[in-house]
């Protein structure tokens, strides 16, 4: 039997939340704890932002006719859409909250290596968020999140040079989150706590640590160059000086590419957790599913030309890019293989954290999949730069990296706030976030195929009703995402009290109370196991 | 003589448990950093790759504008400044809080000399109309090529140069410290971490003295 | 980032070395060596490089994962210059002529 | 297949040659990922209902750590089987990228938010391209501004459209009518608006279009304006004396002064004359000046038309393969 090693709930133990309530404590905390629910706020408030520009450009494709007004604003909504989804929500979201709340916690240690360094990330985003809503106040800018030059820098006449500082500076956050955890991991586990005995979110936030710290400045000095352009009126990317603009598609998606792998890795290590505990039973091939994370941060950074296939890049390096971008699927399919694997001869229960995980194996496996028609080159001229890529990177960054992070949220939601989120409100949720994203991003594989190009304001008639199918998606999704927002909160003051380890989890973050003091445990636990054995339960012990 | 008054002894901070493990998470910490330091200066050398190779004639005709004496000498000074910093580490291994000073400011000075001297190098090529954009009044061959190469001249070494400024920066704030009697035999891991920082912005003056003044 | 402390007479060493390797760069980029150029100019600027990350920043006494970060550094800038490069440098290869 | 029922199509037309082989790779892909996905599901879900939590089965009996062996073949066989796509579609991606020797070439400019083409027998057209049935059409495409991209996707074909250079693609139309043409690379404000029409014509009526809007042929033009810049004063047909000779020279290697080979393509004929002291031959001095600024895209496109259309009059020895043809025996100096 599981050896229970409850924490006695002392009735008013001090814990984290309850050490400081002036605003001053929470804005000047350096405990990872509440910097992890300082970035869960500011990434909500974004996520808003981001789902109001989808929701009028879906509104916008309701018709076929995108008139002149139409196209300037569309042109705005998709790249602000883009801009703040990719860096305000997908990128921070799982390492900066749920990663910044439990990886000192899974670790064993009473905080992150550079405490002030962590809190000054938040800061650092807040101030690219700044950037990006000044932006969006005063008039938006229509280059797409991808900032092509020469458009960008010379055709452009929107506020292309506070959207680039934004971003720029907002690449710092994501470089120091990242060093933080980089270091953390290496020199703060707890006694006994080997490597191979980490538990996978920890791998995967490690790996996404790496690609993080050793893409971001690549990204950070491209957008330099692009604000020096537009500035000073000369540039490197400029044709009539001799330039390439390819050259910064090169250096835009040596790191845009990498980065899709931060916003999933993450969410992979989430799914690594949930499975095992809620089947109850070890997650199959361990060693094969850390060492997967650690292929897929480094095989990310050799497929980037798959981006360029069309863009007038050499036929020998398209070949190279296209073979490389093969090799990187194969650990996503160890992944999901394993996943399923481990399911086999469990105990499965279906709380809401297991729907979403298993949500996630099903659309994200439907996004990788697609993604093997990208990585061929002829099917690839086809369909690039239509909605079929659209739908591929929705599947999987809504499919996959929401789904995730909305499976962590409520997975580590008890030990958050101490206090448990409606069950059956949060599996209706997850049905019908499910049910939406599948109506919304399904047809739009089939316009991709059609030929429907991508930002599109208007397109010709035979594409209508497919879009009008699709928007109407759109809303229940949003429905969808309404209903966690409101429960959660709901459930801060009304929720039922959540004991220390209400999932039966064996990481160490279960074996302190919920919500865990303010240094997170008593006495520094000894860890004696690995993960996921629910024979001998919790990796460590409170006797340490 | 022992120059080791314990100022006072310095408690680990609180996340770490012992001041061996806050000296391998800072020293940890620096070199991710310098990582980040280089691939942000490595996206610059893939654009003066590129365009190395696809305008090579333009790159040489640049790389006659450059005054070769000053870049060797500055060379020269970044690696003295070099040197200086490893004394100073030296020294505050050894706990000589006098030697530390010392070395320190000649550290800081030998940066500003370099400082002085790439100014003067700058106000060179603005006097010959050699800066890109608007100042650009240089008539001869491969006009075009030859903007993108000063472009990139001044774009990287500006880089530097302010990598360097804020080399200078904290260097000058180790020097207050150590005059506070801060550092001692057992804890200096500020000026190991700085001096870490400061060899990065030699090694990468390294690299730029060559590609710019010395090509074929 | 051992403790260990490296005598002035190694830094000294380091120093002179890094010298004559500046001075040695300049004179051989007087001679003409054509497409060799380049290649030597880089060989010397990486001979410099160790000379500073292992003896002026302790490389050679840090602990290994300290000369990985180095490593992994070197290694990702070079996926970055040999992925561009690889583009640009076949661009000429299978050219779309026609009449 | 085609939707006709559902009153809107689920399939995209096919016409061309490509665009059938595209299709096989398409379906090939799709039955390949299908299957996998289904497996997966079906496994997903078979395991979660018959291994669900009840009374009795709080915990999985067997607590399996894994399996090398299973490992190792789920990576081994996916890496084969990624094989076949990927050979498959590398091969059409070369035989889209290289046209064939009698390709009709039309030129195409991307400007800001309309296609501009440009037939050999001078005729222009916006925004609609007038192609015949049956033979490979090669366009060389560039671009005045913005990058654009030229995307038809009857003919399962995108190329992008870069400003200061020539891209170019081909294709082979099988089916007559009219056909979706877009922008498929995001160009500024009407990049939805900039569009237009393919129609594939059968060659009779493509004959009998082009007599129509036939006018001064393109390397006519660039005759004139080859004149016109003073090109003739160095480049003459009858001394090498300044300058090298044009005849014959497109398709041909070229060695320059730092001892490269390079192939004399549109590009190369484009950059000799925007910046020209880029690549200088073996043997003459860099004294052309540039004409960067003075001669329009238009203009370009026709004097490459022009160069490219002096074929050598008699049937010249081809020169043995890597030897340049233009040795620099003749004297240095100007």
């Amino acid at each position: 039997m599981i050896v229970a090693t409850v924490a006695l709930e002392r009735p008013h133990e001090e814990t984290y939340l309850s050490v400081g309530t002036t605003a001053r404590s929470w804005l000047l905390t350096t405990d990872h704890k509440r910097i992890g629910i300082l970035y869960m706020v500011s990434i909500t408030l974004m996520f808003l932002v981001g789902g109001v520009a989808a929701t009028f450009m879906r509104i916008t494709l309701l018709s076929p006719g995108g008139g002149v007004v139409a196209m300037e604003t569309y042109n705005k909504l998709f790249t602000i859409h883009g801009v703040i989804m990719v860096w305000f929500f997908l990128i921070p979201s799982i390492p900066s909250v749920l990663g910044n709340f439990v990886l000192p916690m899974m670790l064993g240690a009473r905080d992150v290596a550079f405490p002030r360094l962590n809190l000054a990330s938040w800061y650092i985003f807040v101030a690219g968020s700044l950037f990006l809503l000044w932006t969006v106040v005063t008039g938006g800018v229509d280059t797409g999140w991808t900032f092509y030059t020469p458009y960008s820098t010379q055709y452009a006449t929107s506020h292309v040079v506070s959207t680039t500082l934004g971003v720029f500076i907002v690449g710092f956050s994501s470089i120091l989150t990242g060093l933080n955890f980089i270091v953390t991991t290496h020199r703060m586990r707890a006694p006994g706590l080997t490597w191979f005995r980490l538990p996978l979110f920890v791998w995967s936030l490690y790996a996404t640590s790496l690609i993080l710290v050793l893409a971001t400045p690549v990204l950070g000095i491209t957008l330099i160059l692009v604000t020096l352009e537009r500035w000073l009126g000369i540039g490197i990317f400029d044709p009539a000086l001799g330039g390439d603009p390819l050259l910064f598609q090169h250096l835009f998606w040596f790191y845009s590419h990498p980065a899709v792998y931060i916003m999933i890795l993450p969410g992979m290590g989430v799914i690594s957790e949930l499975i095992p505990t809620f089947s109850r039973k070890r997650l199959f091939g361990y060693t094969f599913v850390a060492g997967a994370s650690i292929a897929i941060a480094v095989l990310g950074f050799l497929v980037w030309g798959h981006h360029m296939f069309t863009a007038g890049m050499s036929t020998h390096a398209a070949l190279v890019f296209s073979m490389l971008s093969y090799l990187v699927a194969i650990p996503s399919a160890i992944k999901v293989f394993n996943w399923t694997a481990t399911l086999y001869r469990g105990a499965v229960s279906f709380e809401t954290p297991m729907l979403y995980a298993i949500g996630f194996i099903g659309l994200f496996t439907t996004g990788g999949m697609t993604g093997l028609f990208l990585a061929s080159l002829a099917v690839d001229v086809h369909v690039t730069d239509t909605y079929f890529v659209i739908a591929h990177f929705h599947y999987i960054m809504v499919g996959g990296m929401v789904t995730a992070y909305m499976g962590g949220l409520h997975y580590w939601w008890p030990k958050i706030s101490g206090r448990m989120y409606p069950e059956n409100l949060g599996r209706l949720a997850a049905m019908t976030i499910f049910l939406g994203f599948n109506l919304t991003f399904f047809p739009q594989y089939i316009l991709g195929y059609l030929g429907m190009p991508r930002r599109y304001a208007g397109y010709p008639p035979e594409f209508h009703v497919l879009n009008v199918l699709s928007t109407a998606g759109a809303s229940i999704l949003a429905v969808g995402y309404a209903l966690p927002l409101a429960y959660l909160l709901w459930s801060l003051r009304y929720g039922e009290r959540a004991s220390a380890n209400p999932w039966g989890g064996t990481t160490l973050e279960w074996t302190t109370s919920s919500p865990p003091p303010e240094h997170n445990f008593a006495h520094t636990p000894i860890v004696t196991h690995g993960p996921y054995d629910y024979v001998r339960g919790p990796q460590g012990d409170q006797r340490g | 003589m022992a120059d080791i008054r314990v100022a006072y002894r310095h408690a680990p901070a609180p996340q770490f448990d012992d001041l061996v493990q806050q000296r391998e998470a800072a020293a940890l910490g620096m070199w991710v950093f310098l990582v980040t330091e280089v691939m942000l200066f490595g996206g610059l050398f893939t654009v003066y790759t590129v365009y190395r190779w696809l305008h090579h004639p333009a790159f040489v005709e640049g790389s006659r504008h450059m005054a070769l004496v000053a870049g060797a000498v500055n060379t020269a000074v970044l690696i003295a400044s070099s040197f200086t910093m490893a004394q100073a580490v030296q020294r505050a291994q050894r706990g000589l809080r006098r030697g530390l000073l010392g070395f320190l400011a000649s550290t800081a000075l030998l940066g500003v000399v370099f400082l002085g001297l790439k100014a003067y190098e700058y106000w060179s090529h603005y006097a010959e109309g050699l800066v890109p954009g608007a100042l650009w009044t240089y008539a001869g061959q491969h006009s075009g090529p030859l903007q993108a190469f000063f472009f990139l001249y001044f774009a990287m070494t500006g880089l530097h140069a302010v990598h360097l400024t804020v080399g200078i920066g904290l260097v000058t704030g180790l020097i207050v410290l150590a005059r506070r009697r801060r550092f001692t035999a057992a804890y200096h891991t500020p000026v190991e971490v700085i001096g870490l920082y400061w060899h990065l912005i030699d090694v990468i003056w390294v690299f730029l003295f060559p590609l710019f003044y010395l090509i074929g | 980032m051992a403790d260990r402390v490296i005598p002035t007479r190694t830094n000294l060493m380091v120093l002179i070395g890094l010298l004559a390797l500046t001075l040695a760069t300049t004179l051989i980029a007087r001679v003409d060596l054509g497409a060799w150029h380049l290649p030597v100019a880089l060989a010397i600027a990486a001979a410099k490089t160790l000379l500073i990350t292992l003896y002026f920043m302790h490389l050679r006494w840090s602990p290994g994962l300290l000369g990985l970060m180095a490593l992994g550094a070197v290694l990702w800038l070079a996926i970055l210059l040999g992925g561009s490069m690889d583009d640009y440098a076949t661009r000429v290869w299978l050219l779309p002529l026609g009449r | 297949m085609n939707g006709q029922g559902l009153g809107f199509p689920l399939f995209p037309p096919r016409a061309s040659a490509l665009a059938d082989r595209v299709d096989a790779l398409f379906f090939f892909l799709l039955a390949l990922t299908g299957i996998v996905t289904l497996i997966v599901a079906t496994l997903v879900i078979v395991f979660a209902v018959r291994y669900r939590q009840r009374p009795g089965r709080v915990i999985a009996p067997s607590q399996t750590a894994g399996s090398t062996l299973l490992e190792l073949a789920w990576t081994i066989v996916p890496g084969l089987l990624f094989v076949v796509p990927f050979v498959w579609g590398a091969r059409l991606y070369v035989d889209a990228a290289v046209p064939p020797p009698n390709a009709l070439t039309i030129t195409a400019i991307g400007k800001q938010w309309m296609w501009k083409f440009q037939h050999q027998g001078g005729q222009r057209e916006i925004d609609s391209l007038h192609v015949p049935l049956g033979r490979p059409v090669r366009l060389l495409l560039t671009s005045e501004d913005v990058i654009h991209s030229l995307y038809i996707p009857a003919f399962r074909m995108k190329q992008d459209v870069l400003p200061g250079r020539y891209t170019t693609v081909w294709f082979q139309a099988d089916r007559a009518g009219d056909f979706h043409l877009f922008c498929s690379e995001f160009c500024g404000t009407a990049h939805s608006r900039m569009g237009g029409q393919v129609t594939v014509m059968q060659p009779e009526a493509y004959e009998r279009w082009l007599a129509l809007g036939a006018s001064e042929s393109l390397a006519s033009r660039g005759a004139k304006l080859f004149q016109q810049l003073g090109c003739n004063t160095c480049h003459r047909g009858d001394s090498l004396q300044r300058a090298p000779g044009l005849v014959g020279l497109y398709g041909r290697p070229v060695q320059l002064t730092d001892g490269r080979i390079v192939t004399a393509d549109e590009d190369y004929l484009r950059e000799s004359i925007v910046e020209p002291a880029s690549k200088i031959v073996l043997g003459w001095q860099p004294i052309m000046p540039s004409f960067k600024g003075r001669v329009t895209d238009d203009e370009l496109l026709q004097l490459v038309a022009y160069i490219r259309s002096l074929e050598p009059p008699a049937p010249e020895p081809f020169a043995p393969e890597g030897q340049p043809l233009f040795p620099a025996q003749r004297r240095q100096g100007g």
